[in-house]
C-alpha cells in the first residue's frame, strides 16, 4: 500500500467520489483554477470542469446556503470554507438550515452536505487563522463533526461523509496536511463516523484525544513507555457524535484520563468527554479528570513567543501525562 | 361598463382562459378564507399562532399561476399560503399544520403554521430565520443546471427581508451563474412594525437588482394578472437561460403582523381602511364580474364551497391525533 | 421595596441607564414605536426618542456590527436580537468582532456592547423561537454570558452589563418574563458579572442550575424538604465566566451533583460545570455527576406533545434530584 | 509636453498646492518602497507574511488625502496601507508589525501585518475576515452622529468583500440614516484567484448604491487626483449631511495575493505586464515631472530618503523584542 500525506488523502476521497457520482461537487473560494489555497482541490478543476469545481464568490453564507440548496434538490456538494475562522459567517445556514432540515421537515427534506474547513494552529496563521472552531458546532444535534488525524482516516472518513445523507462537518487539520503521511489504499473505502480509533491500550493512564494532538500524545506516550508508563490512547476522529462506548472503556482501561486537545478549554470537546465520564464512570476513576487545552484566550497571537505560549506541543504533554501517571 | 365578446379582457390577451381567471380566484379566496378561520381560532384559544397572507393573495397566487408545479420549486415565506395552495397543499393541509398535529404535510406538526415544505409538490421545506431561503433557491436552480434539468427556482419573501446578507448574496451567485432563479419580494411596506423608510434604503426593492446585473421589476401586488404576467417574462427569460429576476409586488398587510402583534401602535387606521379599498378580493372579483365571467350567484356558492372544506377541513384537523410525545427524538438523522 | 416582573426589571435598568449616560442606546427590530415584539423597551421611544432607540433593519449582522463599530467609537449600546435563535447571522460579527477587539488590540480598541436576546422554551415557540443558544457562545473567550433568573438580578446584572467595558451577551430567558416577580430597588444597583448565587444551602444533593430551571429545582427542593432531602442549589446566572469557586464549593458541599438545564446535553454548559468538577474535586463526590437536560434534538417542536417531551418541568427535576439523593 | 506657468495643473485646478502633490507622491512611494522590502524580508526567511498594496497606491493616498485624520476616521482593510501611512503610522510601525514585535502599535504582534489599528491615528482596529469593517464604519458615523460631531467614517474593502452581506447590510443601514460614511471599493478585479465575472455580477460594483439610495461613482484607481476629487466630493457630501457614497477605484494588484499566493496559475503574465504599464508610481511621477514641480534629481533623493527611513526602521524593528510569552494571557478582558 502507497503510503499518502493527508492532504493527497484528502483530495483522493474527493477524486474518486466526483469519478463515482455525478452529483458529488465541489464549490469554494480559489477551490478551481487555483485547486485551493492549501492546494486541496487540486486538478479537480482540470479533471472536472468548472461546472462541478466552482470558484465561489467571497461570501461563506452563500457557499453553504447554495449547496444546502443543491444539496436538498439532490446533489452532493462539498462546500470548501477556505479558513475554519472563516465558517462564522455560514453558522446561521449550517446551525439554522442544514442541522435542522430533516427534522423540521419530518424525514421528507434532508441536506447530504458536506463543509470541508481546514483548522489549527502552530503555522503562523494568527488569530484569524489558526482557530479550532469544533466545539461551536459539537454541541448541535443535527450535524456531524469529523476531525481525523491520519491520511487513512482522513480519506475514509471523508468518503463516508459525501455519502451521509446529512450534513457533515469535516474539520482537516493545516498542520497535519503535509507533515502527517501513511498508508492509505488506493481504491475506495470508508470508515464509520463516530467511531474512535484505540491508538495503543495500556495500563497506567488514558488519553483521549484527536486531530494534531493525537500524533503529539502517541509520541510522548511511545517515550513514556521507555520510562515504564503505559498509555491508552484513544483518538476521537469524529467530535460529534462522540463515541461514548470507546470514551468509557478508555477511561475504564486505566482510571486516569488526561483529555487533551489545541482549542481552548472552557466549553471544548474535553468538556463534553469529561462529563460523560465523570457520569457514567466516576466510579472507575482513581484520579481526577485532567484537560490539558488551549488556554482561554481569544485566539492564537501571531508573534512566535505568543503563539508557542498558546499551542502544546509535546514537551507540555508529556508533563501532562507524566503528572497524570505520578497521581 | 359592458364589454362586447369581441373586447378581449385583460387575462384573455395575456392568453389565460376564463376558466384560468377563475382558478386564480378560487385560489385567492381560499386562502383568505382559510386566513380568517385561522384568526378565529387562534382568538377563540384553539391555535396558539397564526401569520397572515391577508392583502397578498394577489401577488402569490397571481406568481405561482405563472409557475409550472410540476417542472419548477417554491422557496415561499411564512405569508405564502396562496403560493403553496397554488401548488396543491389543500385546506386540510393548512389546518393540520395550524392544530400541530402529526398528519401535518409541512413538518408533522414540528413547526408554526407558515413553515411550508412538501416534497412531492416541489415547496422546499422552510425556516423562521427570514431570508435564508433565498439561497437555497440558487442551489436548487445550480443543481437542476448541472443535472440538465430545466426549471425555475421561485422564492419569496418580505421587503424587510431583502435587508439581510444572505439575499445580497444569493442575488449576487445567482447573477454570476445566469441562474433561473426568480427572486419575489412582497412589498408590504412593514417589517413588523418597522416602516419602509427605516429598513429599506432604496426607493424600491427592485432597485437593487442593479447590482447584480438581472432585470428588477416593481408590479402591482393588487393586481393578479400584472404579477402574473411580469412572473410569466420572468419564467421565460429564465428558461431560455438568461437568468434571473427580482420582482417586487407591492402589497398591503391588511392584518396584524401575526396573532401576537398589535399593528394599532404602529399604522394608524386609515391607513389601513385605505388598503382594505383596495383590497385584491374585491377588486379583482369585480374585474370577474365585470368581465362577465362570473356573477355574484357564482360567487356566493364558490364561498360556500369553500366554507365547507375549510369546515371538514378544520373538524378533521382538530380531531386529528398529535404525534406522540417520543417521536421528538426521530428524524435527526437519517433512521 | 416593590416586587416588580421580570421584564420590568430588564425595562429598568435600560430606562435607568439611558438616563445616566447619554451614550447608551438601544437598537434592534421593532424596539421603536412597538416597544420590542416582547414589550422590553416599552416606553423607551417614547421617553429618549428615535435617534436613541433605533428600528434596526431586519439584519442581526448589522444589528451587531454597527452597534460594535459604535461601541469602538465610545458609546454603548444595548443591541436587541428579537428572538436568540437569530442570532446566528450575528455570530461573525460578535465572535470575530466584538470578542477580539481588545485583544487584538493590544488593549488600543474595546467593544463595551451589550446584545439582549431573548431564548428558552415552554412557549408554543416552535423550532425557531424557543432555543437556548448559551453555549454557542461560553466558549468564546473575549465574551461574557449573563443568563439571570430573578427580576432582581435581571436589572442588577444588566446594569454591570451596560457599565462592562467589555462585550455582554445578555440572555433572557421569555419564560420569565412575566412569570417571574420579586423585590427589586427602585435605585440602580449592580450585581457582578461571574457570580453564582447560592439559593439555598443542604446536606444531601446539591444542583447547579440557572435560568427558568432555577425557579424549578427550587420548588422541587422545597417539597423534598419535606420528605428530608435537604438541597444545596447554586443558580449561576452567568455562563461565561463561570464562577469556578462557588461550583467546587457547591459540590463538595454535598458530594453529589445534579446539573440541570434547558439546552441539550450534548455540550452544554453543564459539561463544563461537570468537567471543572471532575477535575477540581472528584474526590469530594459519592456519586456520578448527573446531568439533566433537553434532549439532543435539533429543537423543540410546535406540538404541544412533543414539546413537553423536550422541556423539563418539575416532574422530570423532582425525578432526577430524587435519584441522586437515592445514590 | 512642457506647460507654461499660467497653465493650471491638473492638483492646482483641485485646490491642492505643488507641495501637496508631491506629499501625495511621498506616500505612495513610501508605501510602494515598504512593500517591496516586506517581500525581501519574507523571501529571505525573516518575516512569515506579507500582503501587499503595490499596484492600489494611488488609489489609497489618493482617497486618504481627501480625510482630515484628525477629523475623521479610517476602517481601512489589510492592502491599505497607503492609507494609513497618510493617517501617520510610520515605515517603523510597519515594520514591528512585520516583524510581531511587542512595540507593534497595531497588535503589539499579536496580528499579522495588515491588520491595522490605533486609536490615536483614528485608524480603528481590523480584523481578518473580510467586510466586517463595513458595518463598523456605519455605527462609528452613527455614534458620531448621536454625539453631535462632524465627521466622516471611511472604510475600504476589495471588490470580492463586496459580495459579503456584511456590505449590503451596511450600505442599507448607512442609506436609511443618511450617515456620513464612505464605502471604498478597491477593485483590482481578483478576489485573490477568482476573476471578478466569476465573483461580482454586476459590470461595476458602483452598481450596487442604485440599492442603498446613495450614489455610486467608478474613478480611475490608477490616479491619485482623480481619487482625491471622487473621495473629497464625497467626504462633502457627508458633511452636508447628504448621507454615503458609494467609490469603487479600479485597480490592479501588481502582485500576487499575500507572500502565500503564486498568480501564475491564474493570471497571464501578459496581463499583470500590461498592467506594470499603468503603475501609478510611474504614471503619477510623470505627471509631476511634467507639471515642472518634480525633478529626476529631487526623485532619486526622495527614494534614497525613503530607504534609508525603511533601513533604519527595519533595522530597529528586527532588533526589537517579542512580547513575554505570557503576555498572551493579556486584555482578554479590561485588566
Ligand atoms: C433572522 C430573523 N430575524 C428576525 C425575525 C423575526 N421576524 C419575523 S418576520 C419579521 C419581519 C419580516 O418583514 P418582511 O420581510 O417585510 O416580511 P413581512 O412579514 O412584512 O411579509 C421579523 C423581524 C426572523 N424571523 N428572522
Ligand atoms: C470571511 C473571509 N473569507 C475568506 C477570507 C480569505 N481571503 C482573504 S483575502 C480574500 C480575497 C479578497 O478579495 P478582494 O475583496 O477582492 O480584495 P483584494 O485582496 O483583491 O484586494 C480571501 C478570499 C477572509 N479573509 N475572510
Ligand atoms: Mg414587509
Ligand atoms: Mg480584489
Amino acid at each position: 500500500m502507497a503510503t499518502k500525506l493527508y492532504i493527497e488523502a484528502i483530495r483522493e476521497a474527493m477524486t474518486q467520489e466526483m469519478r463515482a457520482d455525478a452529483n458529488v461537487f465541489v464549490m469554494g473560494e480559489d477551490v478551481g483554477v487555483r485547486g485551493g489555497v492549501f492546494r486541496a482541490t487540486q486538478g479537480l478543476y482540470e479533471e472536472f470542469g468548472e461546472a462541478r469545481v466552482i470558484d465561489a464568490p467571497l461570501a461563506e453564507s452563500a457557499i453553504a446556503g447554495v449547496a444546502i440548496g443543491a444539496a436538498a434538490y439532490g446533489m452532493k456538494p462539498i462546500a470548501e470554507i477556505q479558513f475554519a475562522d472563516f465558517i462564522m459567517p455560514a453558522i446561521n445556514q449550517i446551525v439554522s438550515e442544514a442541522a435542522k432540515m430533516r427534522y423540521r421537515s419530518n424525514n421528507d427534506w434532508h441536506c447530504p452536505l458536506v463543509v470541508r474547513a481546514p483548522y489549527g494552529g502552530g503555522v503562523h496563521g494568527a488569530l484569524y487563522h489558526s482557530q479550532s472552531v469544533e466545539a461551536m458546532f459539537y454541541h448541535v444535534p443535527g450535524l456531524k463533526v469529523v476531525t481525523p488525524s491520519t491520511a487513512y482516516d482522513a480519506k475514509g472518513l471523508l468518503i463516508e461523509a459525501i455519502r451521509d445523507p446529512d450534513p457533515v462537518l469535516f474539520f482537516e487539520h493545516k498542520g497535519l496536511y503535509r507533515m502527517v503521511k501513511d498508508e492509505v489504499p488506493d481504491e475506495a473505502y470508508t470508515l464509520p463516523i463516530g467511531k474512535a480509533a484505540i491508538r495503543r491500550t495500556g495500563d497506567d493512564i488514558t488519553v483521549i484525544t484527536y486531530g494534531l494532538m493525537a500524533h503529539y500524545a502517541l509520541e510522548v506516550a511511545e517515550e513514556l513507555e521507555k520510562d515504564g508508563i503505559s498509555t491508552y490512547l484513544l483518538d476521537l476522529r469524529t467530535v460529534a457524535p462522540l463515541d461514548k462506548a470507546a470514551i468509557l472503556a478508555a477511561a475504564r482501561a486505566t482510571g486516569k484520563v488526561l483529555v487533551i486537545h489545541e482549542d481552548n478549554k472552557t466549553g471544548g470537546v474535553g468538556a463534553e468527554v469529561s462529563a460523560i465520564i465523570a457520569e457514567e464512570a466516576l466510579f472507575d476513576l482513581d484520579a481526577p479528570i485532567m484537560r490539558l487545552c488551549g488556554p482561554d484566550i481569544p485566539a492564537m497571537p501571531f508573534s512566535p513567543t505568543m503563539e508557542r505560549f498558546y499551542m502544546l506541543n509535546p514537551e507540555k504533554v508529556a508533563n501532562a501525562m507524566r503528572q497524570l501517571a505520578a497521581f | 361598463m359592458r364589454k362586447g365578446v369581441t373586447t378581449m379582457s385583460r387575462h384573455t390577451e395575456l392568453g389565460l382562459s376564463d376558466a384560468d381567471a377563475i382558478r386564480m380566484y378560487r385560489y385567492m379566496l381560499l386562502a383568505r378564507t382559510i386566513d380568517e378561520r385561522m384568526w378565529l381560532l387562534n382568538r377563540s384559544g384553539k391555535i396558539p399562532f397564526v401569520i397572515s397572507c391577508q392583502g397578498h393573495e394577489a401577488a402569490q397566487v397571481g406568481a405561482a399561476f405563472a409557475l409550472d408545479p410540476t417542472r419548477d420549486y417554491v422557496l415561499p415565506y411564512y405569508r405564502d399560503l396562496g403560493v403553496t395552495l397554488t401548488f396543491g397543499q389543500t385546506a386540510r393541509d393548512v389546518m393540520l399544520s395550524g392544530f400541530a398535529k402529526k398528519e401535518d404535510p409541512n413538518s408533522g406538526g414540528r413547526q408554526m403554521p407558515g413553515h411550508f415544505g412538501s416534497r412531492d409538490k416541489h415547496i422546499v421545506t422552510g425556516s423562521s430565520p427570514v431570508s435564508t431561503q433565498i439561497p437555497h433557491a440558487v442551489g436548487v436552480a445550480l443543481a437542476a443546471n448541472m443535472q440538465g434539468t430545466k426549471l425555475v427556482a421561485y422564492t419569496s419573501f418580505g421587503e424587510g427581508s431583502s435587508n439581510q446578507g444572505d439575499f445580497h448574496e444569493a442575488c449576487n451567485f445567482a447573477g454570476i451563474h445566469k441562474l433561473p432563479v426568480i427572486f419575489f419580494c412582497e412589498n408590504n411596506k412593514y417589517a413588523i412594525s418597522v416602516p419602509y423608510q427605516k429598513e429599506v434604503a432604496s426607493l424600491h426593492v427592485a432597485d437593487r437588482a442593479a447590482g447584480y446585473g438581472f432585470p428588477g421589476v416593481v408590479v402591482d401586488g393588487n393586481d393578479p394578472l400584472a404579477v402574473y404576467e411580469a412572473v410569466r417574462e420572468a419564467v421565460e427569460r429564465a428558461l431560455r437561460g438568461e437568468g434571473s429576476t427580482l420582482i417586487e409586488a407591492v402589497v398591503y398587510r391588511l392584518v396584524p403582523h401575526s396573532s401576537d402583534d398589535d399593528d394599532r401602535v404602529y399604522r394608524s387606521r386609515e391607513e389601513v381602511e385605505a388598503a382594505k379599498r383596495k383590497d385584491p378580493l374585491i377588486t379583482y372579483r369585480a374585474y370577474l364580474i365585470e368581465s362577465e365571467i362570473w356573477t355574484g350567484a357564482q360567487d356566493q356558492a364558490l364561498r360556500q364551497e369553500l366554507l365547507d372544506e375549510i369546515n371538514q377541513a378544520t373538524a378533521y384537523a382538530e380531531s386529528a391525533p398529535y404525534s406522540d410525545p417520543e417521536e421528538a427524538l426521530r428524524f435527526v438523522y437519517a433512521e
